[in-house]
């Protein structure tokens, strides 16, 4: 079957340009009205489970190949309940100190309903889903975080209901 | 053979990020997990012995039910933090 | 009252620049976790108004000061809603063509469930409420757009709900 | 002195993007509209006579009922549509 939407996924340890993914979300999906991105990036840390200290970075597990085939199968499936022109996914790991990005997720589509929905979408999944591990460093040592609770209630929304 | 992948707190538990087990004597996840802790240290019994890990087998999630064949991947997978 | 919040509104016949404007997000809000962009842009058009043809440009007027008055007042009722960091609305007016860029949200906050719904509730607001005309222009006349019932319908979402 | 705009639509059918109207005898938008309508073309007179544009006075959304003073500025607004 003819794809219907364009599909881009790189997870690494580089820094992205959000301008350069823009332009190729634009490129890409020449037809396309409305396009939504979304960036994240580390906070300022204080970390409980390192009693209070602030973190020196975070760092990034993740597993190879799955988690690349995981991030194409989240696109698909938010591509079958909110169809769009394109869809990027990227995603770094390795160490990512304060105030640098993360991860970030951009969808063109004709109307901007579904460029949200979409990207919202494969964020809640992405965070509970997809096979990446962050701990938290700082002096005293480290700590694996688990998928926040807030986190699986945004990705359960998606079950009952249309949109959240 | 079966080839072992270990992740985050369960790698740190293991001491290792991939070990190959040999496929005799084992048929699904459960019987796999117990001839990982004969071979590996007391951290990762207790970690893995709560179930609550995801397990993957040839990079699709699968349950602690799961059949085993020899050649597979298996990965051990604390609950993700990703994004 | 101090304010809680940074705010920017632009509007003008110049175009914007999608990575600079992310860069002074990510400047006033430092301690933001997520930053959701939008941006509108102008579809290969065929009016059904004028006969089918296709849109050789769109045309954008406003009423300055109130539009300028009005976006400001849309991002503070969207703070009051989702709180967020910062909050950027630039809007182009004048003939803008296709393929161009027209209207630019970015909302940065500490989580991406607030600049998700933060930046789509002034989206659905800007579209509904502030003070922008446009008409699409071709060879056989011109056509003034009114505000589309779609878009009527995601603006009255927010009245009974806290989201869509 | 009334100070009077016209947008979109509106504009096109006023032939102008504003004027000033003598503040004399006008209390409300009402009478500034019947006004209008004896100084500019019938155009006009069959675009506001529905009373489905928006009002603005000093860059606020009024109603029609609105009252009307001397040195205010009063837009008419179709239906917005930008975004």
């Amino acid at each position: 079957m003819t794809p219907t939407y364009h599909s881009y996924v790189w997870i690494g340890e580089a820094d992205f340009d959000v301008a350069h993914e823009y332009r190729k979300a634009c490129d890409v999906s020449p037809h396309a009205g409305a396009v939504v991105f979304f960036v994240g990036l580390v906070r300022d840390l204080y970390s409980e489970q390192l009693k209070g200290e602030s973190v020196d970075y975070i760092e990034l597990q993740h597993y190879p190949q799955m988690t690349e085939s995981l991030c194409a199968n989240i696109i698909q499936q938010a591509f079958e309940r909110h169809p769009f022109d394109s869809a990027r996914v990227l995603h770094r790991v390795g160490k990512i100190h304060s105030g640098e990005q993360i991860v970030m997720v951009v969808v063109a589509s004709q109307h901007r309903e579904n460029a949200f929905q979409a990207s919202q979408f494969i964020m809640d999944y992405l965070k509970t889903r997809a096979t990446f591990w962050k701990r938290e460093v700082g002096s005293r040592g480290s700590n694996w975080l688990g998928v926040k609770d807030k986190d699986k209630v945004a990705a359960e929304r998606w079950k009952n209901n249309d949109q959240p | 053979m079966i080839r072992v992948l270990f992740f985050a707190g369960l790698r740190d538990a293991a001491q290792t990020d991939k070990m190959d087990v040999d496929a005799m004597g084992i048929t699904d996840v459960r019987s796999l997990v117990a001839e990982l802790i004969r071979q590996l240290p007391q951290e990762l019994s207790d970690a893995l012995s709560d179930e609550t890990a995801m397990v993957s087998i040839d990079h699709q999630y699968a349950g602690w039910d799961a059949g085993i064949v020899d050649g597979v991947e298996v990965g051990f997978l604390p609950p993700v933090s990703g994004g």
